[in-house]
């Protein structure tokens, strides 16, 4: 059986899956559905300092082998995280990731302060790239200068691991990718949601309350594919690859194209089972590869 | 285990655009309630890519059944599922009716339109182990957009129906035809499910009479149970009035905690 | 039966449906399948001014909804085109489009030039938006200067109208719309592809030939629409959407969007006649919805 | 119209992977040569998004017929049609083989393996209606892979069968046998269907004997007729070496046209 582990360089993963923000709600919700035991990760809905009311439904649309969503990060807030979920959350040997919203600079860094203090938090993933909150889906990771700046003052604030997720919606994700490095990120998560239209002809409205959405799914797999090779091969820190993960061979394809680990996301809503299927698919893949570590494959794509 | 990724469809009707399934799911059958759905997927590859959330219609010893209606692409495609093949399914989902309470020999009246018809047979049976006296007002544009009517009578509901075009029962809304029957006298508790005008007026006709009204809402779904709050829609609890989870906190509410210019 | 025309400000279009280049060829091989005088107009496949190889393959892989390509252009050039091609094609009753390349500014130019003692060309479509061509995508329209001077300089070569084709792979699609429009741009079209990677697991190497290539197909059609009702609020002068069209009501998404005309791509692919078929469903809707005049619907979205 | 949306599946058989449609077609039928093929619909909605070339397998009044072997979900989704089912499909297309020239009293070899099989027997019948000795090598990994061997001897051709673990004929490559057959002696040409390293190998032998071979060639097509330059190949013309599309100027091909590095 191979060895699946993942090696983050400030952190080892049992395995490279972990589950993507927003899309795996605070993960208890999936307890019914596979053993959180035997996922990499789990990277929590994102977290606002306080509750949020969220976006206006519609919230979700489907379109051609996509999601596009306008959830507008609705949730509970730090306070009531730490309290009732962590506790929960704690009872599970896998690694919590809290993804870190703001609606400012300082709102971020209140989140992280607050989350100093509790235990069971592996790391944070810096929300820096949501486009369901702004006018124009508008936010730091869409400019070098502004990431670097963010990630740089969440960075003196916490000695845990810091990934910062960022924006498909910019002309150079490396960039970005290089602002973020520069900022003292440990990794890099990509790609969050592509900005998107549905339109109603028969009302000639937009189908999603909020306007626009993000995009995630199958669909845009191929763009987060070509993000994560072109952000790899710039920088030194981890990357961890995501954007229409469904299977196993999915998961590879990113790895192979550079990301030392995955996320998963829309994916669990169709099967609320599908990390874990993802992961027993590249172990029987590696074993029927003759691969013995799923780290050697990392960034092999001879292109 | 909640997911059944191979339960056997037994036996499949239809009439029209209008498709039953039974299927075997022992699991689902052991503990789904009436009120509750399931997440179907309609497609192996990624069009559809989601699940599509339909009602439990009925359910029995190992078995149970989904009504449905073909909406557009997801449910066109399991209606062209045969008897021998498998649903792929997430459930019992939601909270289903709340029947708590005393109902021997008290007034259930369900109000049904369309594919809404659904849920209603299943509560409709529970309601009748219960003691109630069940009756169904079963509304459609046409004839036939009632495939169910027998079926409900055979049941032994009392069935009163209406189309828009008078081809069946009442002409006129099903809504109309409940505010006439409401005159002779209220029942212990009204149930609701179709569309949302439908719904709409009807909760506000038993909130002006003091009946007691559960409403089965709809949204758009995307995972089914509580992970993607997706299917919200503004709910009136202790709090005043939140965005609540349709799949999670119900689908159904009772009718004065739904706000319905913003659901 | 309603009034299907378009009117571009420069001209006037039988109705909103032209074909997209490089997936029409140059018009003449879809005869068979359809009527060419029926469509609102053909943007034929892009011109370098000499013959161009393109890559080597492969250049096309399918995606989840969508389709990769990376043909890089390859095509018979200008000489070739105005002595076989415009020939032929002056022969329907139909505004042709020329998609006009250049390997740098000069030879956009050389083409528009040698493009000018030629009848029966409707207009321009500066085709600075390949990702295809050079490296890592790259291309005039990833920036605004670069964009506004391309188009100045060929606006003042030619008084054909001139029609800026954009691409999606930008941080900020109204800078860019914008510096067209400065630039003197007659209308602007949108998108072009999006640039993506597939990787062949099994291999460990790109999927195609020239490693990146670019996405189109009904994948990329929520992206075009905000893209296109982004840049239609944000422009005076004609706005052409396209990216997933496949049938009558896609096309009449992109008009309430803000499109007053639109382009049909890999639809074409699939379905030889689509192009003719979506302008009969348009005009089907139309009918169906009392709308007198299908341009009546344009930027009409209630957003 | 060389577009048939509606092309009503007569008859299919199927041999594990491997399919055999026949259909409907009067325009196709009339117009339909040997080694050409069709571009197929296998999905009405997105997933897969594009049609899949198929060969012509063989025709006569009215009908045609498809063989086919289950590669992806394109043609796994072709492979769940029933009799009476319909197919959406363009064609024909590409040119197909050359067959001028004088075959009366000559031998005509074809090889092919696998899926490429497929052309073959619409070839071999055109072959023999021109009076040609028509010889048949036909290759697979097991003998699963070679269910139409029957039917070929049922047309009168000479068929010599090779399997990878010798569970039918010969054991070994097709090649291997055609190139030990070659030795008693030249055909006046042949004709080649199947995976690249076995036409690559086919095209050498014939080169090196001087025997006129024509080689069917696949490639990832996104239209088939022409108009999306996707499917190119490196081909040697008076040009000495183009990208040339492999569906319109193809898909067969003189073996010493093709460069084979780079095909
Ligand atoms: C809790 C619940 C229970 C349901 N039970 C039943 C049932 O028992 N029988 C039945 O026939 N239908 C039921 N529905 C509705 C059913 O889910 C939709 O008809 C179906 O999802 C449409 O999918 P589609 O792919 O066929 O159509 P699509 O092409 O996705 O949509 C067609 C139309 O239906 C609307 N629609 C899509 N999804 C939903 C949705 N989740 N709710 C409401 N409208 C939607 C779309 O906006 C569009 O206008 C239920 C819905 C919910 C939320
Ligand atoms: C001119 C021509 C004639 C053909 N005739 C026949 C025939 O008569 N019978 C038959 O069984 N097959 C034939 N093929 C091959 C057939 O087109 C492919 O098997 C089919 O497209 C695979 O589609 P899919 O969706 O099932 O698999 P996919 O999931 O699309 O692909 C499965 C595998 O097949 C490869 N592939 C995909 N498309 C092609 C293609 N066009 N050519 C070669 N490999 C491809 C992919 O790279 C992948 O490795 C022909 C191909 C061409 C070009
Ligand atoms: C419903 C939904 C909610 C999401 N919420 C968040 C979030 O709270 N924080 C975040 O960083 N990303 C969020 N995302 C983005 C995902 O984490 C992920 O980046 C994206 O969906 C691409 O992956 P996928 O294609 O596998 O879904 C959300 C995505 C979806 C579909
Ligand atoms: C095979 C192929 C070739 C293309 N060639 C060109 C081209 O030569 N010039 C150009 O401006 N756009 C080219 N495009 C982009 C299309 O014109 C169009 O912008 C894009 O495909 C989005 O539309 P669609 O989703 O309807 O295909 C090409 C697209 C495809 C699929
Ligand atoms: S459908 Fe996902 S939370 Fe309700
Ligand atoms: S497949 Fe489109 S040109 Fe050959």
């Amino acid at each position: 059986m191979a060895d699946l582990s993942a090696d983050l360089g400030f952190l080892r993963l049992r395995n490279p899956v972990l589950t993507a923000s927003g899309t795996f709600g605070y993960g208890l919700e999936f307890a019914p559905y596979l053993d959180l035991n035997r996922l990499g990760g789990i990277v929590v809905k994102g977290l606002y300092y306080g509750p949020r009311e969220g976006n206006p439904p519609p919230r979700l649309v489907e379109t051609a082998s996509g999601l596009i969503n306008a959830i507008g990060l609705q949730g509970v807030g730090v306070e009531h995280f730490a309290a009732d979920v962590l506790p929960e959350l704690r009872k599970y040997d896998t690694a919590v990731f809290v993804n870190v919203c703001g609606a400012d600079n300082e709102e971020y860094l209140r989140v992280i302060d607050f989350l100093e203090g509790q235990d069971g938090i592996a790391g944070y993933e810096l929300n820096i790239s949501c486009p369901n909150v702004k006018q124009n889906g508008a936010c730091p990771a869409l400019f070098p200068e502004a990431t670097r700046l963010i990630v740089a003052a969440a960075r003196a604030r916490s000695r845990r691991p810091l990934i910062a997720k960022l924006s498909p919606n910019v002309t150079s994700i490396v960039d970005i990718a290089r602002a973020a490095e520069d900022g003292g990120a440990d990794a890099l998560s990509l790609i969050n949601t592509i900005l998107a239209l549905a339109v109603d002809l028969e009302t000639r409205r937009p189908k999603l309350g909020n306007i626009f959405g993000g995009l995630s799914g199958p669909a845009v797999k191929p763009i987060a594919l070509r993000m994560t090779y072109q952000v790899a091969k710039a920088v030194h820190i981890p990357v961890i690859g995501m954007g229409g993960i469904m299977n196993g061979a999915d998961a590879l394809e990113f790895m192979v194209s550079g990301a030392r680990a995955v996320q998963v996301g829309t994916a669990n809503f169709v099967e609320p089972g599908a990390a874990l299927r993802i992961v027993e698919e590249m172990a029987a893949w590696c074993d029927a590869h003759g691969v013995a570590r799923v780290s050697d494959i990392v960034g092999t794509l001879q292109a | 285990m909640p997911h059944d990724p191979r339960a056997r469809i037994i036996r499949r009707q239809s009439w029209g655009d209008f498709h039953l399934f039974r299927f075997e799911s022992p699991a689902l059958a052991a503990s789904a309630k009436p009120g509750q759905f399931v997440m179907v997927r309609t497609a192996e590859g990624t069009d559809p890519l989601l699940r599509r959330p339909i009602s439990l219609h009925d359910g029995g010893d190992g078995w149970m059944e989904i009504f449905f209606r073909v909406a557009g692409r997801g449910t066109a495609l399991l209606a062209e599922r045969k008897e021998g093949q498998t649903l792929d399914l997430i459930g019992p989902l939601g909270g289903g009716y709340q029947l708590d309470g005393e109902w021997s020999g008290r007034k259930a009246w369900l109000v049904g339109g369309g594919r809404g018809i659904a849920p209603l047979y299943f509560l409709g049976r529970a309601l009748q182990v219960r003691g109630a006296r069940v009756r169904v007002f079963y509304g459609g544009k046409t004839r036939a957009e009632i495939p169910l009517a027998g079926k409900f009578r055979d049941a032994g509901f009392d069935v009163a129906c209406s189309t828009d075009d008078g081809s069946l029962g009442y002409r006129g809304f099903v809504t109309a035809l409940l505010e006439k029957e409401l005159a002779a006298g209220p029942p212990a508790g009204l149930f609701v499910c179709g569309p949302d005008p439908m719904m709409e007026r009807t909760a506000r006709l038993a909130q002006a009479r003091n009946i007691p009204a559960q409403i089965s809402l709809e949204a758009i779904m995307g995972c089914g149970f509580g992970a993607c709050w997706g299917c919200v829609k503004r709910i009136k609890r202790q709090d005043g009035g939140k965005w609540r989870k349709i799949c999670e906190d119900g689908p159904v509410f009772a009718a004065d905690e739904i706000i319905w210019d913003e659901a």
